[in-house]
């Protein structure tokens, strides 16, 4: 890798680092004052043992021979060295992709937020990372969801819908909060949750932009996308909001921000022009509706992941069967239909969308339950009362 | 005898309310932040969409210790200041104090006040 | 003659309180954050595993002004909710008031409440 | 028949005040965190270069219920631990309690402390 | 563009995007509590909807010919590719100045605080940009103002000089505060702006160094001047507030590495050795005065954008005029005064600077008068008494 | 510099600037509410006056002749350009460490916290700077000790191990808090320190990798190492908390994770594989005993300067000697014992640090004796109760 591609890979990898504690801030920033260390930790949490989980046998698992899962040629990084051609090229792209794999649990903590046991969590992670994560993560990428044609640059169907479906599972078996949804969990501290909004901007740059995995004029026009898609999502929610409910939210500006953001992460390197405008648009209005299914279909997902993420990264998907643009891969991907590609590239999405969810659903619905049997997934209630700061991590937030 | 006036007051009217009573010759007093809940009703925020009433208002605690001859005046004084004719303005009341006493010096009664 | 109701409660329990209290006819209410110590016990927090106690757990005092001849209804009323059975459910007291005043309006006494 | 002893102390005395209240068989207290104005005098913050006055200093109140006979010794004791000799010390009053019930119990009077 | 220099525009790009948070929180922070969602939401709808304006319109206005606007040629970014020897260098450039774009107003928003209709910033933003911004971004790059021979390195003139004024003439049309200048307006949260001052700092590095639009000679000299200018001013802002007050101050500090790295913008990329920390000492302690002039004639510029981005952006461009070392840039631009230059360049610094002041003032007034006497621009002073959050957003900050 | 090299210097550089921030965060978030901003300005006072230090006089004394001390050729930067085929690889590079020497005393703040005198500070920050920072620098790069042969990649002795017995020597003539050690000092606001710990590991990846000087294979090792190793010291000293105290907290896992940056400093250019786990593990587990020491041994090192920075710095080092693989770095290193090089390294660093350690204790030991004797160190005992914001800053966190 030459120097250039080499120090955007890394500056890349960082961005995606920082995200994870923006995803905390984000989303602490909503709970309540008595829950946020729980929100925080349940996030910390994820970028302390996936990374180790992921150099040792999960990148392993991504690469190799094998459509629905890989080998264990690299178990704890074997073969891989930073000098020759390659110059640290691989290496640098194994801890980029370390990031992904840490934030990507994490997404599901604002699901489960102010009922789940820290330990079922700690549990649920690395399980969930190893048996959910990484086979999905294959099929798409090298697999046979890749292989037969279907596209997600940066994971909108390996990222956000696995996780955005997961969430789901896990609420379903975890069970609604006490009180929801009849009284209201007001945002303890708003600043917060826009320093995470900042920061996830910010950093989704190297998420996406990164993932062209070379300093080259794709990964310009995925930076572009991720720019104008989270501004024209944040705008098209805070415009919703504004004629429904009369008025400009900030709230709203951040929820549309993160939905532009997830809705471009699979098509930000195949479209261009204006269609990341358009792909805000969309995923913002429609994701300023998704987050009240929840009340209308009663499933508790505290902090809106479903409605965000699965709902987002689902629209960011299909659209790229719309709006893939041939020019900026070669020919040997499919159009969209707007670029004259017919429905095919479209069925493939649909497709391999729908292998995510199944698969994320049941296994993730499978592992609750066994945690369920076994160490518990839910505080006690008056745990859940008092705060799972205070009961769960025996720390306060604010002194 | 000294007494206790206690007045809830809306926050921005504090600073006023300190002066005019400050004014009359009243050299302390002792603020507290609170929520009040009363025929103005609450405000309504907004959370993605839903909508939830709060039904509680902050408001600020004035409490002043008084001679009981002056409860009358210190009354006046807030009621005066802290009226904005609006609803919501809050509410005073007097209590008989049994015993007072300064802390530093160790002074009872109206000298401790 | 009014009087002042005013109860140590657990915070969760304060919108419970609050609607009770409405639904006996009670239209205002004034709530503050405080720190009790009782028999209730502190909590453990753990800083860098050290281990130290926080005497104080969070409760809300609720002040209600009634006329004096409604201060037991608002006792049962306040004591049924706020009961949760355990161990630091808080205390319920009242004192009597010489006066009370509405700022808004001026009114005095039982009207004012 | 108890009553209500309320005290406005400095901040960083309240540990004192409770370990020694603790040690005369007070099993318990409320605190709450207000500003007090008095002749203590505010402070002087800067901000860009202008200086404002803030009239008001963090003070905690403290309330105890205590059965009248011991009003005197708590006040004493209050007083002695509270006591820097400097201005600001604060102040302690206590004022006659018509009814006091234990929520948890349902219990009244001096036994509701 | 080579790859290196890719990444670096790319980096800068995604650095700048993060100063429109930064300065949300730095604003916020000084911001009372219940006005603060209020301030974010300003700073904030300004990335949202600017970006939008920049692709399909502003930018084609600064480019092709034309002394004062450029053309409707790249109207949507048509004709611009990311394939070519080029390699996205064009696309690169335009989100890095679309950041500058969203920024810009964002500046104004500080001092307009606690008292603007949401719905009239609303509309202020998007025809600010387009009638003052651009205008004014042309004539110094390209235009009239540029082609005589004035330099503006990453936007002193077109950018701090520019909204500084311009804040001038918002709060000429608003009025003070309910209150101001009586009482006192303490900042809500001192973390809160430093935090903001911390990514301000940081995100400058990529707007400065960002401008050489390449990572060479004048891109580390860009950097080195931000860095010591920024230090040079914070410092020289609280020994003058130690001197004078009696205490260092965080407010200073912060103030101080604002001021400073508003003076070296114009400068960064022209001046060399210890001349920025020159420029950085003189400006620190000339805003750390000029911020008092609102109270001495009487407007009502809430959180000092007059004070710190007006001034200090003048003092950094004349400085200019003492100090360009055209050794950084080859022969073709004129040298400074220290440098045998004479006064010709400082003579066009002012000239630029003039012109810039006239415009920015003359067309923002009318902006507002025009906001004034249709949608009002003011909200009702009991919304003011209340705050701004419940009032314009329903929301509030703390819980 | 080719262009890539660069461009990962200089937004190496930006991220470690923005590490001081960080760390102001990390601190003043674990301090108490009414000392949060004397907190916050320790920190950013050091990011003003340093640099200018820094590039006047101090990076002089670094270069040259001379085992001790450099020399005054550089006096002002002169000689330094950015024309020519280095293209401003040198004045990148002195930006670079700029922001190391910055950092470096605010490390220092965390055990000095809460009642020493800000002036004594102001004046101990350039002092320590100059006779402790720039000599002990000096020896471990280019002077007596680098010659031996000792390593240390990015810091660990010259910083950390520096700064933290220069802390243990500090609060040795500062003394305790009042209350210390029977008060308990809770965190006035966990999020602050997440937000800081956040900030911190985005920040090291440009502290570490950047500490390569060029994007290159060593670069990217760097970075996967400053990766893994605060995962694992994170996730390490959370088990300890939870099998020893019950629970996993928040301020665990942001201990450990600073831990384990701390401890890979030295080591991240010169290991491979899964030894930076190994390094993690180990310094995350010993130093959530170490922060303990202070309890049984009397001194109040109120944030942990030298359970974190001093012992994680040493037990990085020290571990140096065990892992150090030559094949990233030519032949002309030690080996580490466990790649045949026996105990040869490992007495280098044992002697390396001995000699940091002595100079570094018994100068600035010297230097709080002169303060205390001259301006005092020590706040009134009043000051001290009140909070040092308002009694050394006139000022208040929040409002
Ligand atoms: N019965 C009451 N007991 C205690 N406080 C009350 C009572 N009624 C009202 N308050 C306090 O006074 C405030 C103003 O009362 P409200 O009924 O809203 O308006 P008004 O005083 O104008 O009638 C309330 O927010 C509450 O804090
Ligand atoms: N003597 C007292 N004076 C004032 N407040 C008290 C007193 N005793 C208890 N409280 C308040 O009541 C709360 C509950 O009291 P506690 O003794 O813990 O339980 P319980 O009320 O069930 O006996 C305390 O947290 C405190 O706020
Ligand atoms: N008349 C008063 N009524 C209620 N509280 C008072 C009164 N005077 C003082 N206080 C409270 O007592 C505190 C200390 O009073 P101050 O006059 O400053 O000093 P001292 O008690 O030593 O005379 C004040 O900050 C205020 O909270």
């Amino acid at each position: 890798m030459d120097s250039g591609s080499l120090t955007w890979v890394l500056v890349s990898a960082a961005l995606v680092l920082f995200m994870t504690p923006g995803l905390a801030f984000f989303y602490g920033g909503m709970d309540r004052g008595r829950n946020v260390l729980n929100m925080l930790m349940m996030n910390f949490y994820c970028v302390l043992i996936v990374p180790l989980l992921w150099v040792i046998v999960g990148y392993s698992l991504t690469q190799g021979e094998g459509n629905f899962i890989g080998t264990l040629d690299h178990f704890g990084l074997k073969g891989i060295g930073i000098l020759g051609e390659d110059a640290g090229g691989t290496l640098a792209t194994i801890a980029f992709l370390g990031m992904f794999a840490a934030i990507t649990p994490a997404l599901i903590s604002g699901a489960v937020a102010d009922r789940m046991k820290f330990s079922a969590w700690a549990i649920f992670v690395p399980v969930w990372s190893l048996v959910v994560y990484v086979p999905v993560f294959r099929w798409v990428y090298g697999g046979w969801l890749g292989d037969r044609g279907s596209l997600d640059f940066a994971g909108g169907t390996a990222i956000h819908v696995n996780a955005g479906i997961a969430a789901l599972a896990a609420v379903g078996v975890l069970g609604k909060r006490k009180g929801w949804p009849e009284e209201g969990h007001p945002p303890h501290s708003m600043p917060l949750v826009m320093i995470g909004t900042g920061i996830l901007w910010f950093g989704w740059f190297g998420f996406n932009a990164g993932s062209a995995l070379a300093a080259n004029g794709q990964a310009v026009q995925a930076f572009m996308n991720t720019f104008l898609a989270a501004a024209a999502a944040g705008f098209a929610w805070c415009v919703v909001e504004r004629v429904r409910d009369g008025h400009f939210t900030n709230l709203g500006a951040a929820s549309g921000i993160v939905a532009g953001l997830v809705a471009i992460t699979p098509a930000a390197g195949y479209v261009s022009g204006m269609a990341p405008i358009a792909i805000g648009v969309v995923a913002g209005a429609i994701c300023c509706y998704a987050v009240r299914l929840k009340n209308r279909l009663g499933y508790d997902d505290a902090l809106d992941v479903v409605g965000v993420h699965f709902v987002g990264g689902l629209v960011g998907s299909l659209t790229i069967g719309f709006f893939a643009n041939p020019e900026y891969f070669g020919a040997d991907f499919m159009e969209g239909l707007f670029y004259g590609g017919g429905v095919k590239l479209l069925a493939e999405q649909a497709l391999a969308n729908l292998a995510a969810i199944v698969w994320s659903f049941a296994v993730t619905f499978g592992i609750m339950i066994l945690l369920k049997k076994t160490v518990g997934v839910r505080v006690s209630e008056e745990a859940e009362v008092e705060g799972l700061d205070l009961s769960e991590h025996a720390e306060a937030a604010y002194h | 005898m000294p007494s206790l006036v206690t007045a809830i007051i809306k926050p921005f009217k504090l600073e006023e309310v300190r002066t005019a009573l400050q004014s009359v010759g009243v050299l302390g007093l002792t603020a507290t932040e609170v929520q009040g809940y009363g025929r103005q009703g609450g405000k309504t925020e907004t959370f993605r969409g839903s909508e939830y009433k709060v039904e509680f208002v902050p408001k600020v605690k004035v409490e002043v210790l008084v001679p009981t001859s002056e409860v009358d005046e210190v009354i006046t004084v807030i009621a005066r200041t802290a009226n904005s004719g609006k609803i919501g303005d809050g509410k005073i009341w007097s209590v008989d104090v049994a015993k007072v006493m300064r802390i530093r010096t160790g002074e009872f009664g109206d000298q401790a006040i």
